[in-house]
């Protein structure tokens, strides 16, 4: 599965993309797993409540399944217009 | 509809006009231009807009169908810029042609409020002291409820 | 503020190419355009435009001049053609330009909401049967509820 | 003082101006003294519902005052825009 990571989210984690195998039923499982990574994962995602979450470039919850997905993306509100 | 995502500056003048020449029976057309503010003593050089391609051009695409499923319209433009801006410069626009004019205002009212908080731009503020994200605003997000 | 009342059509794309070009510090840039509606079918051949010249320019001044005290704006521009206009053609456009968007699209509803029933324009349609002076709307008079 | 007519009220009285001179004192008396001088002044002033008046060419109503006024125009409902 692919992870993308925009603006300030791929700034703190230091690259655009992960390729992760992992068996995270949710959105929330993958975060966790992710934030274990290391300090700039677990700092990135310290506050779910600035993030914003899209599973197959739609914007989703948190509580998302992820049967089935093939690319998932973290980033913080958007600001276009 | 016609959806845009792209680096290159536009020609809102002939944008404008190509859009209205193709919609001559539409009584009512309604453009909206967002421009990086040029201020005198502004700190700002330059504006950054990060997008999530792929996504972007969908989330676009969503968003102007259902401005055209929700309001009697006749077509819908929406052009937005992404890469290094220079205050002046124009970051987007969107047109919407319809029979009466409360549709084709309230419909680029719509595509704005919807395009402000609900596609994946992010802009981010160049200035001599760095670079700094813009932080969404609460006011936009609330712009949402009118639509609900 | 520019406000113009002529017969001669107007560029759309020129027009609102230098308005925008002389905002450049305001963020957002709203433009209405009326169009005499081309409709297959439709037995329209003119539509003609009597106005009241004097009055019609400090009308035009006047709603103008309410709309730059209410809002937050930079600039208003108001063109309303007279006289003979066919199928396809514009018959008037105005712009604003504001710091904010909500600000741009408010005052261009209320620009065009007053100027549809305040300003001193009367449309006469021409067809194969002959001119019919076209009947104002109570919906025309209603929108102005909103801004009383 | 000059009265003017546009649209249909110009139509049914025939021309698009009058020069009067009148002791009236509103507009309702301007109109009154109008429609007495020959039928078509009478039909064009029938429905005073369906007309709008402007007093030195500001929009005003038909009790508006005419001391010192030097123009009155007389029109159906505007359809501008």
């Amino acid at each position: 599965m692919d992870v993308l990571y925009f603006a300030w989210v791929r700034e703190r984690i230091g690259h655009p993309r992960d390729t992760v195998d992992t068996q995270a039923a949710t959105v929330a499982e993958l975060v966790a797993e992710l934030s274990a990574r290391e300090d700039r994962y677990a700092m990135a995602f310290s506050d779910l409540s600035a993030l914003r979450v899209a599973v197959d470039q739609q914007l989703a919850d948190f509580d998302a399944p992820l049967a089935g997905v093939r690319e998932v993306a973290f980033f913080p509100p958007m600001t276009g217009g | 509809m016609r959806i845009s995502v792209q680096s290159e500056p536009f020609d809102l003048g002939a944008e404008s006009t190509a859009f209205a020449a193709g919609h001559r029976d539409m009584g009512a057309i309604v453009t909206f231009t967002g421009v990086v503010r040029d201020l005198p003593g502004d700190p700002l050089e330059a504006m950054e807009i990060e997008h999530y391609p792929g996504m972007t051009e969908s989330a676009l695409h969503d968003i102007a169908a259902t401005a055209l499923d929700r309001w009697s319209l006749g077509d819908v433009l929406v052009i937005h810029r992404h890469g290094r801006l220079t205050p002046g410069e124009m970051i987007m626009m969107v047109a919407t042609a319809a029979p009466h004019r409360r549709d084709a205002f309230e419909a680029a009212e719509f595509l704005m409020d919807y395009l402000k908080s609900r596609a994946p731009f992010w802009k981010r503020e160049m200035t001599a002291k760095g670079a700094d994200w813009v932080a969404s605003k609460a006011e936009d997000e609330d712009a949402l409820d009118r639509w609900a």
